[in-house]
């Protein structure tokens, strides 16, 4: 019985993260758009494009494999999984005890490792572009990553989310410079990973400036919606950890009954709206950089990391 | 027939068929017949090991034969961790031979490879069962010779024999090494039994001293850096199966050997100890996956990439080491099996991509990637194994190598339990080095598949390449099973490690198969569980579940064309990205710094019709700065001393003289 | 002739200077060479009768004992091997006429005169009877190095031959400096140079004058031994002379000037007030192992590397002895035992080989393993066995060395150590550019004879891998005897 | 006893004798003059020999003292002189270092010889001890004169003063078996020298010291 209602719960939050994903990056493009003053398409148009992406059929490159075929699948999988696995209204859910906060960053890291692969699959030198710059990205985030969830766990003593969550939502953590440098090492990251602006342009189709858009060149229709799709997923997994993590106001415990679940919900909701607007204003606020100067900006996070767990021992100490 | 017998005799029948493979050397039948007795004998011994490991942990059997030092005789002795690295060292083995009944044929000169080749496993077997000093450095040095006659198997390639002789020297350097920690462990008396050696108190500068051979002799044939420059010329030098032994196996034969000596026969370790260990193994890390980002010759990548997972296992050892001198035991326990559990998982996927290699080599004949390219449409088997052990390598759920350097991770964070400020500090950073290192392993091996499996073929032995023999295939696609086991029921490995880590540490992590659904927790559920089985279960459906929907609902239409890329489309495959460019982002980031990188583009001013040259400067600053100069002095000194080749007579004389008189008067003074 | 009326010692003595008078004036080739071997063979076999039948009493000129059997056994056996060999090393000789019929008669009759000289400084229980034979042993080989008459092998010859004079000299001034020191204490006359009587009495001989014969007495003989910096003779020795005696300068002449060294160091060892002569032993050995590793890197004639290498090897055991205790005692000899075999074994390939390419230079010798793979094979398994590599007999002994050694005196261990290491890549350097690669020089097939090469080497193999108790125990007696 | 005195001194000056001749060898700088004095010295040599034989009534001494005396005294020293004539030796030593710091060299040697030899045998009998310390630098002082001349025929001259050193240590040791033998057995060896000097036609010098004239036999120089 208590593990039907957990899967039913667990089964809830996967499709309350497919569902919410789009609408995020929806509300992200038009907060921006009014930011510039422009009127924007609505909040639902990335639904809309998925839909129609799905309508299309697919242009396959004659070189392209089985690779890349398989690709947007395993990759949406992987970011869906590792979405599932973050908590979001509740903490505690089922499958949380399947994987912790280093899966989580390795399942998106799979998920990369395939696309550059599919990047590199046709053999145009776009691709290659794409993949190689999106590797050279991630192997200066992932160490950041790291290095925040070596920060976060030694001071909740665990790399389970739902524990970390729990322990930040009690009272006793107080505020520490640490945990402030790991928040922003973590939001760097996340720009990063996310490709948003300063290191990469979702928006862009200038050739030399995009990154992951050049990887993903060669997809279309219900591939390329798969890609779209999981990109979203990805936005929406990182707030909700940022969130849980450093934001852990009501969320829920599991077993609390539906109503603190609603209540969790509701908070969930507004967290990411608040984070969505962050978000957009930094995004209008600032430029993109050039391709090497994000190796500076990624290594500011790995040091921000670095800190923050070395302080962390300080601040320990006493 | 104890266990020690069995793998003894194992041993035997291997060297028996090293002799007749010298007997009937130049026979059409012998490739067959030795790799399959090989396989056989392997089997035998693999299966012999895991019972012994399986079985009862307190069984250790011993066995001495009167060879060897007369005096002492030959010892051997087979207990929990001998056993483990058997297991690896005949899993190995098997995996070869069978590889080499299929690749075999491909040689040009058999009889320089098959009767080496049982001699080899017959020497790690023997390294690993060995029980006393002597017997120890003389199969050590044994299978350093066996593995270094295979190097020069092709002896005539360019190149082959400069690295046969680089690996031979070091090779000797590292057993001198280890001649000098034994000598000092078995102290002016000579008791040179491991038995004699463990119980006599060692004073700390003579174990601070055995730490620093051990990490010379060890270290330079598991590859540490610095000690590492033989290791890329001579590992891709011998046939592929060969490397694959030397990569995956012979590496952690001189794991077992640092791990037999440092945390069996020397005791409770220093914490100061652990320092170095962590700091060289994170280096080595960091290091060995530049260089491999940096090559484009698929088998030297492979061993650079070895040197990194040396280095990953290395500084997992210093985390145990560090814990043990605190007398965290649970917590050595956990980061000690990592180690092994590394150990385990990158013989499988090494000796994988080795395997593959050698079937792109047998294919197109090529081992510069940038000959290479779209061999996954010509080789689909070859390129679907190799990609697991990419995957595998770059250490990405639900497969093996995720596991161990999770568990690696999960030691990492135990650091504030250490109380000494160094290591509180030190271990995270080491940790952030261990992650830029994986990070770099994905990356790198993005490169490798990328550059050789996927693209357009860049040359026509990459365009007429068909796939390998059933044999390799089969060898290929068991490795890669076993990767995907091992990371999908971790919590078994972990359990069968248990016995090890009992003995050598005295502690033991928590029964992993307790857990609820196969999910592995190393310290308690709550702190943090790993569980591969669920994690693959969930890919799988909603992977699945995707599709289904998306072809229950999307349009099913494709279409093929040509490449889109923007609307221009490149003319030749030598637009796409190379391994040289495909490296350049990262080159630019660390390489100006670990390499003195530099990129030269030569541009022909315009009108003029000579093509854009670009030219990539890269410096191996260990070698320039630490080899070339040793090399340097010693041919200016004989330089110097020879010159007494060609003295006079009447000079000679006065040599004589001079030592006379001065002999004298040291007499004179003295008396 | 029963075991009783048979006297092996006299047969060791007599058997070499009567069949040397007889090739003396036997002609041809055939005959003469076979002739040899079954001399050479005879006297092993009587040497080897020395086991089983009970030893003679030590009289004023003759002693067999423990420490000097060891020698003779060996230095018979590889004068047999070596016999062997030369037969099949001297007929090439003789087709391409660098030999003469009549050099040939003296090449054989020197042969067995020089062994004749060798068995008796072993055998001798006089330290002037063994003055006398080793000055005829060395006489001998001072012969045969200049046989080909080339300018070259004069001047090696003649080299030789004045330094070891000098040598000669001061080994006698030595000896004569011992007997001043036992007059005193034995009486005069006869007694005064028994070693066996020395050895007796050594404890109350007046000490001082014991370090002066010393030192003239390892100078003298260390010359012979070969020991930096008395070794200008050694390499252009090795390297002008015919092969077969290349092989025995190696093998077996530097063991005898080692055997009258021991002798005096068990002397001076026995006397409590001497100076301990284990320092300067340690020193010159360190100074040859080092000084003859750097010079093997740049070496171009294979044969003249060869005798370099056989420097290294004489410091490294002089080393041995000069540390002392049962371990390095023990490693000394056995190291000793398995260069004798090992060196000869190498000369025996390098013979062949430098025949059928017709030089000596490094440089024109390339991929023997695919031209000739017995010899190619045979020398990698040498060189590999006298670098020091197991599973062959030298990496024991060095095991031990070096392992004793750095439990007692780290320094020395490591200076050790070094200089193994640098002649260790000097040697693999040479090995790898003769034995591998794209094979140079002629690849005509030799009618080489293997039986001396691969006989040496396996006996080297068994020793690395398992030694009879019979020898260990008897070895470890002697190296009791050495303090 | 007062014989017994009168034995040292007599000893004692011949030995001294000797020593003192191998000093006037180290300032030849003509080759007859050098074989001159060396024929004085294998002449004082005889008598020294002669001498202890007689008080160490020892006969077969009187052996050693005419080989000496014959062999060296006279055979050797006239063959030298032929082989000069013959092989048209220049008639002056060129030497490798100078007299004087010769001179002083030798001065050096013969007082490390006293120390060595006075303080060594400080209970053996005196005769012995001042002919061990005679002998011992007559040795060094022959080995120098060896080391420092570039002439054949004067390094074989030295050689042999060298060994003459030898020959009054053997017979200076009181009752030393084998005496004659070792003198018959050198006396050998220096002939092989000349006859080698003579046969290899070694005009100059024991070796060709320019290296380039070597390497080509030698190999060893590219």
């Amino acid at each position: 019985m208590v593990v039907i209602s957990d899967i039913l719960v667990q089964g809830v939050q996967m499709l309350l993260v497919l569902l919410l994903a789009p609408l995020l990056t929806g509300f992200v493009r038009k907060i921006k758009a009014r930011l510039v003053r422009r009127k924007g398409a609505s909040v639902f148009q990335p639904y809309r494009d998925l839909l129609r992406l799905l309508r299309k059929g697919v242009v396959l490159a004659d070189n392209a494999s089985w690779l890349f075929r398989v690709t947007p699948y395993v990759t949406f999988a992987a970011i869906w999984v590792a979405a599932a696995l973050v908590p979001t209204f509740a903490t505690g859910l089922l499958f949380n005890w399947t994987a912790d906060l280093i899966a989580i960053v390795a399942l998106l890291g799979s998920a990369r490792f395939f696309l550059a692969l599919a990047g590199m699959d046709v053999g145009t030198s776009f691709g290659g572009i794409g993949s190689s710059r999106e590797v050279m990205i991630a192997a200066l985030a992932e160490p950041a990553m790291l290095l925040i969830v070596f920060c976060m766990a030694l001071v909740a003593g665990s790399t389970q989310l739902s524990t970390v969550a729990n322990f930040m939502a009690s009272s006793y953590v107080g505020l520490r410079v640490s945990l402030g440098m790991a928040v922003i090492a973590l939001i760097m990251v996340a720009l990063a990973e996310n490709a948003r602006i300063p290191v990469d342009n979702p928006a862009t189709h200038l050739e030399l400036t995009m990154v992951h858009e050049a990887m993903v060149l060669e997809y279309s229709g219900r591939h390329l919606a798969m890609i779209e799709f999981g990109a979203f997923l990805k936005l929406l997994l990182y707030i909700s950890l940022i969130a849980c993590v450093f934001l852990p106001w009501k969320i829920a415990v599991s077993g609390t009954g539906p109503l603190a679940y609603a209540i969790g919900a509701a908070a969930y909701v507004i967290k990411l709206a608040v984070a969505g607007f962050f978000l957009a204003l930094f995004e209008t606020a600032t430029a993109k950089m050039r391709v090497f100067r994000v190796p500076q900006f990624l290594g500011a996070a790995l040091m921000l990391g670095l800190l923050g767990t070395l302080l962390l021992f300080v601040s320990r100490s006493f | 027939m104890s266990a020690v017998d069995l793998q003894m005799a194992c041993v035997g029948g291997l060297l028996g068929l090293a002799v007749l493979a010298i007997v009937l050397s130049r026979s059409k039948a012998a490739t067959a017949v030795i790799y399959g007795a090989t396989l056989a004998v392997s089997a035998i011994a693999l299966i012999g090991s895991m019972r012994s490991l399986l079985g009862d942990p307190a069984n250790v059997t011993v066995l001495a034969l009167p060879v060897g030092l007369p005096w002492i005789g030959a010892h051997f002795r087979l207990d929990a961790l001998a056993s483990f690295f058997l297991i690896v060292v005949n899993l190995g083995g098997a995996a070869a031979s069978l590889y080499g009944l299929g690749y075999g044929h491909h040689e040009a000169t058999p009889h320089r490879v098959l009767p080496f080749f049982p001699a080899f496993l017959a020497g790690m077997n023997l390294v690993v069962l060995a029980d006393d000093a002597f017997s120890y450095l003389l199969c050590w040095e044994f299978m350093s010779l066996a593995s270094w006659a295979l190097v020069m198997a092709h002896h005539r390639e360019a190149g082959n024999a400069k690295a046969g002789y680089i690996y031979l020297v070091m090779a000797s350097f590292g057993t001198l090494a280890l001649l000098l920690a034994f000598g000092l462990l078995a102290g002016p008396a000579g008791d040179y039994g491991f038995a004699g050696i463990r119980a006599a108190p060692h004073t700390p500068h003579a174990a601070a001293l055995v730490l620093i051979l051990m990490l010379l002799g060890a270290g330079s044939k598991a590859g540490l850096v610095p000690l590492h420059v033989w290791l890329p010329l001579a590992h891709p030098a011998a046939p592929s199966h060969v490397s694959a032994l030397m990569s995956g196996v012979m590496t952690k034969v001189a794991i077992y050997g640092f791990i037999r000596v440092v945390f069996d026969l020397l005791g409770q370790p220093a914490w100061w100890a652990s320092v170095v260990v962590l700091f060289l193994g994170g280096i080595t890390a960091v290091m060995g996956i530049l260089y491999a980002m940096m090559e484009k010759d698929l088998k030297r990548l492979l061993a650079y990439s070895t040197i990194e997972n040396v280095g990953i296992i290395f500084a997992s050892l210093g985390l145990a080491l560090a814990f043990q001198a605190n007398g965290l035991k649970l917590l050595a326990a956990l980061a000690f099996t990592a180690a092994l559990f590394h150990v385990l998982n990158h013989s499988f996927f090494k000796s994988l991509l080795f395997f593959g290699a050698g079937a792109v080599l047998t294919a197109t004949g090529e081992r510069d990637m940038d000959k290479l390219g779209g061999l996954i449409h010509r080789m689909p088997l070859t390129s679907f194994v190799f990609l697991v052990a990419c995957v595998a390598i770059s250490a990405l759920p639900p497969f093996n190598g995720f596991v161990s350097e999770w568990l690696i991770f999960q030691a990492v964070l135990q650091s504030p339990e250490l109380p000494q400020w160094a290591l509180k500090i030190m271990v995270p950073a080491v940790g952030a080095l261990l992650a830029l290192a994986v990070a770099l392993a994905a990356a790198c091996f993005v490169k490798a598949y990328g550059v050789a499996f996927l693209g357009r073929p860049r040359s026509v032995a990459a365009e007429t390449a068909g796939e390998v023999d059933r044999y390799s295939l089969a060898a290929m696609f068991i490795l890669s099973a076993l990767c995907l086991l091992a990371g999908i029921l971790p919590g078994l490995v972990i359990d069968a490690l248990a016995p090890i880590t009992t003995e050598i540490l005295g502690g033991r992590m928590p029964i992993q198969a307790n857990e609820a659904w196969l999910s592995i927790a190393p310290i308690a559920e709550s702190r943090s569980s790993y569980n591969g089985l669920l994690v693959m279960v969930f890919i799988t459906i909603s992977a699945s579940l995707a599709v289904y929907f998306i072809h229950r609902f999307a349009s099913r239409a494709l279409r093929r064309g040509p490449a889109w890329g923007c609307g221009f489309s490149d003319p030749t495959p030598a637009a796409q990205y190379s391994g040289g460019s495909f490296a350049q982002p990262i080159r630019r980031v660390f390489g100006t710094l670990v390499f003195h990188a530099r990129d030269h583009v030569e541009m022909p001013p315009p009108g003029d019709i000579r093509p854009a040259r670009l030219r990539i400067e890269l410096h191996d600053l260990i070698w320039e700065g630490m080899y070339a100069p040793i090399a340097g002095a010693i041919g200016i000194s004989s330089d110097r001393l020879n010159r007494l080749q060609f003295l006079t007579i009447r000079q000679y004389l006065s040599l004589v003289f001079a030592t006379l008189v001065s002999l004298l008067l040291v007499l004179a003074i003295w008396s | 002739m029963n075991a009783h009326s048979f006297d092996p010692v006299a047969a060791v003595l007599l058997i070499p200077i009567g069949s040397a008078i007889l090739l003396a004036l036997l002609p041809g080739y055939r005959l003469t060479a076979r002739l040899n071997v079954v001399a050479s063979l005879a006297t092993f076999l009587s040497a080897i009768s020395l086991f089983v039948i009970e030893r003679p009493q030590p009289g004023p000129y003759v002693l067999v004992d423990d420490l000097n059997i060891v020698f003779i056994v060996l230095n018979t056996f590889v004068g047999f091997t070596t016999s062997i060999f030369s037969a099949s090393y001297i007929a090439h000789e003789l087709e391409t006429g660098r030999l003469t019929p009549v050099y040939l008669r003296f090449y054989h009759a020197m042969y067995q005169t020089m062994m004749f000289g060798m068995n008796l400084a072993f055998v001798s229980n006089n330290i002037g009877l063994m003055w006398v034979a080793v000055e005829i042993a060395t006489l001998t080989t001072v012969l045969m190095v200049g046989i080909y008459r080339t300018h070259a092998a004069l001047e090696a010859a003649w080299k030789y031959f004045i330094l070891g004079s000098v040598g000669i000299a001061f080994a006698l001034f030595g000896t004569i400096l011992v007997y001043m020191a036992a007059r005193p204490v034995v009486g005069e006359g006869q007694d005064g140079m028994v070693w066996t009587v020395l050895i007796q009495h050594a404890a109350n001989f007046d000490p001082a004058l014991l370090n002066v014969a010393f030192i003239f007495l390892f100078l003298g003989y260390g010359t012979k031994v070969g020991l930096a910096p008395l070794h200008a003779w050694l390499p252009d020795a090795h390297a002008e002379g015919p092969t077969p005696i290349s092989a025995v300068l190696s093998g077996l002449l530097l063991n005898v000037a080692l055997y009258a060294l021991l002798r005096f160091k068990i002397l001076l060892a026995a006397n409590p007030g001497a100076l301990a002569p284990g320092p300067l032993m340690v020193t010159i050995g360190l100074i040859s192992v080092v000084f003859a590793a750097f010079m093997l890197y740049r070496r171009r004639d294979i044969k003249r590397l060869f005798a370099y290498s056989s420097i290294e090897h004489m410091g490294i055991i002089i080393f041995a002895f000069g540390m002392g205790g049962p371990l390095a005692n023990f490693a000394g000899l056995l190291h000793m035992v398995m260069h004798s075999l090992t060196k000869s074994a190498i000369f025996y390939a390098v013979g062949h080989i430098s025949q059928v390419k017709g030089t000596q230079r490094i440089s024109r010798i390339r991929g023997l393993t695919v031209t000739h793979p017995a010899l190619g094979w045979g020398l990698v398994t040498g060189v590999i066995a006298i670098a020091g590599l197991p599973p062959l007999g030298i990496f024991m002994s060095e095991f031990l060395v070096v392992s004793s050694t750095f439990a007692r005196q780290p320094l020395l261990a490591i200076v050790l150590v070094f200089g193994l290491l640098l002649a260790f890549g000097a040697l693999t350097l040479r090995l790898t550019s003769v034995a591998f690669g794209a094979p140079r020089g002629s690849a005509a097939p030799t009618q080489a004879s293997y039986v001396p090469m691969f006989a040496h080497l396996s006996l080297v193999l068994i020793a690395g891998i398992y030694l009879p108790a019979p020898f260990v125990v008897w070895f470890q007696h002697v190296a009791q005897l050495l303090g | 006893m007062q014989m017994h005195s009168l034995y040292f001194d007599v000893s004692h000056t011949l030995a001294g004798g000797l020593v003192l001749i191998s000093f006037m060898m180290l300032y030849q700088d003509r080759l007859y003059s050098l074989l001159n004095v060396f024929a004085l010295h294998a002449l004082v040599l005889a008598l020294s020999v002669a001498w202890q034989a007689f008080i160490q009534n020892a006969p077969h001494l009187y052996v050693t003292a005419a080989i000496a005396l014959i062999f060296k005294a006279i055979v050797i020293p006239v063959a030298l002189h032929r082989i000069v004539k013959q092989l048209g030796i220049h008639r002056d030593i060129e030497s490798a270092v100078g007299i004087g710091p010769t001179m002083l060299a030798g001065m050096g040697l013969v007082a490390l010889s006293m120390v060595l030899m006075l303080r060594v045998t400080a209970e053996a009998d005196p005769l012995a001890r001042e002919d061990l310390a005679f002998a011992l630098s007559v040795v060094l002082l022959g080995l120098l004169v060896m080391v420092t001349r570039r002439n054949a025929v004067s390094q074989v001259v030295g050689f042999m003063s060298l060994e003459n050193g030898l020959v009054l240590a053997a017979t200076g040791a009181k009752g030393m078996p084998l005496v004659v033998e070792i003198s018959v057995a050198f006396s050998i060896l220096i002939a092989f020298i000349v006859i080698g000097i003579f046969l290899f036609r070694i005009r100059e010098r024991f070796d060709s010291v320019d290296v380039s004239a070597l390497d080509d036999y030698r190999g060893e120089r590219r």
